[in-house]
């Protein structure tokens, strides 16, 4: 049966990489006896980096059917954001996405701001581009590692996390704590850069930038690597669009389409980089995205820090704002690491949101995964979920 | 007429091993000898204690007579071998968690003897834990599959000879007796797997039986290609003809480079640990075993990676002789033998650093359409160079 | 054996005082032993329960991020023989690094229930301790205590690397304390 | 040449112009901004507004379905964005649900993206999807049948 299979893969993994390597599952049944079963992936399972259930339908090897749970992790994030004064909102919005703590604090700021109708500080809006390429970087090594644990090699989870622990040094650097940093504040941030900050900076930067391509090495030198990534998971572009699925997955399809360039914020469009977009469509393109992103990252750090510096050591990076916001709904949308995060601010004109609602694109691209995942096989599900790079903080709110 | 014993020395006095009209093997053993010295000494006290007490006993004389002396001669002996073979195994798991922490950047375990002990704090903490069985698995099978996946890997792993006077049994075909037990495993994991009422180890058994039909057919025709050149099924016969010659990674450098491969999958190692793949099936086959079972799971696991790196030192690297050295390859054959073995086992533990897990479709493409014809090459090679006149 | 039944010893029947004393002497005899084993073999469990600590893989939240990063490099946790095994029959230690769901908790206990014993429950961040940051909320579970016994509690929102690994020393301690009271023959 | 990509003000009006062509005194434009195009729209058109938007004027990703308890009635707001012909702009369609009849129907069938989000809305607010394939219990346990985001729900129940 086993021997069967493989040659109905072969032949549709030899063929033009547009097409999705569809198993045809009906037929098959037919011409033998197998029973299908479901195989029930989670909540405690090493794929899962996080709290959330697969459910895969098993015909053999090759997954018919799949289902996702999510919801361990709801804690009524939304909720609890309408009994919070606003300032207090910044610390739990740093735990809504821990692998990129400060994105979404930038994020709920920005969104403040805006209710507000205040226009923060140039100095505050570069130092916060610097401390959102840091996170960006710190959760794509940290979904690099997790890559390199789902293929089945540690040495890359390993590497990964060695270089990740500088860019946590940056972090530590510039506001004191590692993960859940509480940087952001609305109308600024907390504190200007430190002494010797720019030099610490550009360092790890030229130093990550040689690093980084020991690890690519490690992956994309060796055939085992790519031809698990390859031709895996395979969507169209307009199949991504309509799922909703944003970030690096849609620019792996050849949707040229980032937040930062196409709808910039926070002085995004003084800043000059390039936007990496592949057409093939599979898991490969999507690590090769991200890959391609770490490195505009680091360019895009460079760029801003000779912006900080410009500005002197005098220039204002924090404004006084009051407590209370008029009433008007406003909304903001940033590039997360992961897609396309969106808050949306009811205010009703005292100390608390009336409603804030959090658009998690982990959500969204989650909800997909029947279609990511069906009719590859049982080893190819940790490979193209790892793609998507699950953060349960945000998803369940 | 019974002798008068009158000192210790006269009851402990090591006479030749080859001398026991019930001595066991053909040739010198080794262990047999330090086995039987051992005896002589633990034996000839007792006798010699007892003789005090009781003088003229028979039980004295029964105890150094030379069948009683065969008798716990060869349950010393099964000590001997299997501590030896034990602590090999020990060595190269240390090995394995230090060079795996050296190629990760960092230090590995450090418990211990720079981490020496971290593998027997692992067994007694084992051995200490609670067994638990599921309730609804299939009692029998579940029990000896398991029993039988380690009886076998410690059968072989004491079954290897680690120099011409170092063995267990010297058949004529002992290569094959060693491969048929090798390959046996698979089998009983597939069953284990079904028996744990486990949708991941059923899943892993059954990729451990898929597995074996992509590699075992390459690696078979491998060692028969070896066989042939040295004309022998024996392993002496086999390392001989290598130090007559040379060592056949030279001449089957195609075969040595399959073989190494195949001898990983069959070892189950990374990259083809498919049937306990962690990232996809929790831990695999292995799933619901705890405790004790487990503990000796992990260490077959150690002692099928063992026989791989023996079988590849036997056929390939000329086995217990170094080149060039003559007459010098008498003192420590064993010695060279096992750090033969740890080197081997060293390039195993950086392919698992490099390399990812490979999927059941890509083995399967990968033993049929790459091992196989490659073994075949190799065996035509081997054909000419025999034509020629050369071996 | 009953001592509480050592008033009554003088109004028991012959036949009650003679199964009284014997269940009494074999009970203490049989204890003296279990001392003495425990005593002796005591040490050697605790140091290789110490040194070979296999935690459940499992990350919930933000802390689970730097469990891996004491794991990584910098930290290196493996020098302590902590291992991170994915199923829960062959772990020693449940490690919750996170806030507990309504979800989730007929799941923790169940993984409680699957580790063998003797087994250690660990609460890292102030989820797992409290509930922490979410102390109003509807869904999570006020403290992993509420759910199964902990044994070590290790406070930081989230932990920091160093911090976990001080929390396993403490843990060593304890696991120490337990096969010093000795508990092998129990089992 | 800079990659960076200048926002295109030929556009502007020009999505208000189609929508009231083609619904008239359905949708109410409530306010404007550079990408930005805020509309109120009546609960019976909400469909065919998304489908308009979806088919002719390719906005092809809806990002996002949140539901509001205003007290006395809800709403349903939808942000949808587009990829290729106005690059980089954003709807946002509010609808008024009352509170006695919670109904709406779904746009799932129209963005795959909007499936679990009108799933969350539903199990949160207890607005319902018509024609959504699932509607079940997503984030909460099953066991829950209160809809704790209404405001009627009190966190801290001495408030």
């Amino acid at each position: 049966m086993m021997a069967d299979d493989n040659s109905e893969q072969t032949k549709t993994a030899g063929q033009m990489p547009a097409m999705k390597p569809v198993v045809d599952v009906a037929a098959e049944t037919a011409k033998m006896e197998t029973d299908k079963m479901w195989v029930i992936m989670g909540p405690q399972h090493p794929f899962s980096h996080g709290l959330w259930t697969l459910k895969i339908k098993v015909d053999g090897e090759i997954v018919t059917d799949a289902e996702p749970i999510v919801g361990y992790l709801h804690r009524g994030w939304e909720k609890e954001a309408e009994n919070r004064p606003y300032p207090k909102i910044i610390p739990m919005a740093d735990r809504l996405c821990y692998a990129a703590s400060m994105t979404y604090t930038h994020l709920y700021c920005m969104t403040v701001e805006k209710a507000l109708g205040i226009d923060p500080p140039d100095k505050a809006k570069y130092i916060m581009i610097i401390a959102d390429e840091i996170n960006r970087l710190q959760s794509h090594l940290m979904w690099l590692a997790a890559v390199g644990t789902d293929l089945g090699n540690f040495t890359v989870f390993l590497w990964a996390m060695r270089e990740r622990e500088y860019w946590m040094d940056m972090n530590v650097r510039l506001c004191g704590a590692r993960m859940t940093t509480n940087y952001p504040r609305i109308g600024g941030v907390r504190n200007d850069t430190p002494e010797l900050f720019d030099r610490d900076i550009i360092r790890c930067t030229e130093h990550f930038e040689k690093a980084v391509w020991d690890i690519i090495g490690l992956i994309d030198d060796s055939s085992i690597y790519v031809s698990r990534m390859k031709n895996t998971g395979i969507l169209t572009p307009e199949q991504c669009a309509n799922l909703g699925i944003t970030g690096p997955a849609l620019r792996g399809t050849g949707v040229d389409f980032d937040l930062r360039r196409d709808d910039p914020y926070s002085n995004y469009d003084q800043i000059d980089f390039d936007v990496p977009v592949l057409k093939q469509g599979d898991s490969y393109a999507r690590y090769m995205v991200r890959v391609e992103e770490m490195l505009q990252s680091c360019k895009i750090i460079k760029q801003a820090m000779a912006k900080v510096r410009a500005l002197g050591k005098n220039a204002p990076y924090r404004l006084k704002v009051p407590s209370n916001v008029p009433a008007g709904r406003h909304f903001a949308k940033l590039e997360d690491p992961r897609g396309e995060s969106m808050m949306y601010l009811i205010s009703d004109g005292t100390d608390k949101p009336y409603r804030l609602k959090v658009r998690s694109p982990i959500f969204v691209n989650v909800s997909a995964s029947r279609e990511l995942c069906m009719g590859c096989r049982i080893a190819d599900v940790p490979a193209i979920m790892a793609m998507i790079d699950m953060c349960l903080g945000e998803t369940d709110r | 007429m019974p002798m008068v014993y009158s000192s210790i020395l006269d009851w402990v006095n090591f006479p030749d091993i080859m001398a026991n009209p019930y001595y066991p093997f053909e040739t010198y053993n080794l262990p047999y000898d330090i086995s039987q010295k051992l005896w002589e000494i633990i034996g000839g006290t007792i006798a010699w204690l007892i003789n005090l007490l009781f003088p003229g006993n028979p039980v004295s004389e029964w105890l150094v007579c030379d069948m009683t002396v065969n008798f716990f001669a060869l349950i010393i002996f099964m000590i001997v071998v299997f501590l030896v073979v034990f602590i090999g195994i020990l060595i190269s798991l240390w090995e394995e968690r230090k060079v795996l922490g050296r190629t990760m950047d960092r230090r590995g375990t450090m418990v211990g003897m720079k981490g020496f002990l971290q593998c027997v704090a692992d067994g007694f903490k084992t051995f200490m834990k609670e067994d638990t069985q599921p309730r609804k698995v299939d009692r029998m099978t579940y029990m000896w599959t398991v029993s039988l996946v380690i009886g076998t890997s410690m059968l072989i792993a004491c079954m290897i000879p680690l120099s011409d006077r170092w063995y267990v049994v010297n058949y004529n075909t002992g290569l094959l007796l060693i491969m048929g037990l090798f390959a046996l495993a698979p089998f009983f994991i597939l069953v284990s797997g079904w028996s744990q009422n486990n949708k991941y180890s059923l899943i892993g058994g059954m990729r451990a039986a898929e597995m074996m039909i992509s590699y075992e057919i390459p690696m078979l025709i491998l060692i028969a290609t070896a066989c042939l050149m040295a004309g022998t099924f024996n392993i002496g016969g086999i390392v001989q003809a290598q130090y007559d010659t040379m060592p056949y990674f030279i001449p089957q450098c195609i075969g040595f480079v399959t073989f190494f491969v195949c001898a990983n999958a069959e070892a189950e190692r990374t990259p083809f640990d498919l049937a306990e793949a962690e990232s996809e099936l929790v831990e695999g086959w292995q799933t619901e075993y705890a405790g004790m079972k487990w503990g000796l799971i992990m260490l077959a696991d150690y002692m099928r990676g063992y026989v791989s790196c023996a079988m590849i030192t036997i056929l390939y690297l000329g086995g217990w002789n170094l080149p060039f050295i003559g007459d010098l390859n008498n003192y420590v054959p064993e010695l060279v033998f096992l750090l033969k073995t740890w080197l081997v086992f060293f390039a195993m533990i950086i392919v698992r650093a490099a390399l990812p897990r490979v999927r059941t479709d890509q083995i399967l493409n990968l033993g049929w359409k790459v091992f196989m014809p490659l073994s075949i090459i190799n065996l035509v090679i081997v054909l000419l160079l025999k034509m020629g006149g050369v071996f | 054996m009953d001592m509480s039944l050592y008033p009554h010893a003088v109004a028991m029947s012959v036949d009650e005082f003679m199964s009284w004393s014997t269940a009494m002497i074999n009970d203490l005899m049989s204890s003296g032993t279990r001392r003495t084993v425990d005593k002796l073999t005591g040490p050697v469990w605790s140091w290789a329960m110490k040194n070979s600590m296999h935690p459940l893989h499992w990350g919930l939240a933000c802390c689970a991020l730097e469990m891996a990063a004491a794991s990584a490099p910098r930290f290196d946790a493996e020098r302590y023989g902590m291992i991170y095994r994915s199923s829960p029959r062959q772990t020693d230690i449940l490690l919750v690094n996170g806030w507990i769901s309504k979800k989730m908790r007929p799941g923790i206990r169940r993984l409680y229930e699957e580790i063998p014993n003797p087994k250690w429950v660990v609460a890292m961040g102030e989820c797992a301790i409290s509930g922490g940051p979410w102390y109003d909320s509807y869904n999570t579970v006020q403290g992993l205590d509420q759910i199964v016994p902990v044994d070590v509690y290790m406070p930081g929102c989230p932990v920091r690397p160093d911090a976990m690994i001080d929390g396993f020393m403490l843990l060593q301690k304890k696991i120490d304390d337990y096969f010093r009271r000795g508990c092998f023959l129990e089992d | 040449m800079s990659p960076i990509r200048e926002y295109d003000s030929s556009w502007e009006g020009d999505i208000e112009n189609k929508l009231t062509e083609k619904f008239g005194d359905k949708i109410k434009f409530t306010g404007q901004e550079i990408r930005r195009v805020y509309a109120h729209v009546e609960r019976d058109a909400i469909f065919d507004v998304c489908k308009f938007l979806n088919d002719e004027l390719s906005f092809e990703h809806c990002a996002n379905v949140i539901g509001v308890d205003m007290k006395d009635y809800m709403q349903v707001v939808y942000h949808i964005d587009s990829y290729t012909t106005y690059k980089g702009e954003c709807v946002e369609l509010t609808v008024d649900v009352p509170n006695d009849d919670p109904h709406v129907k779904s746009v799932s069938s129209i963005w795959g993206g909007a499936n679990w989000n009108e799933r969350e809305t539903w199990e949160l607010f207890g607005i319902v999807f018509d024609g959504h394939p699932r509607l079940e219990r997503l984030l909460t346990p099953e066991t829950y049948e209160f809809f704790p985001f209404r405001k009627s729900y009190k966190l801290r129940g001495w408030e």
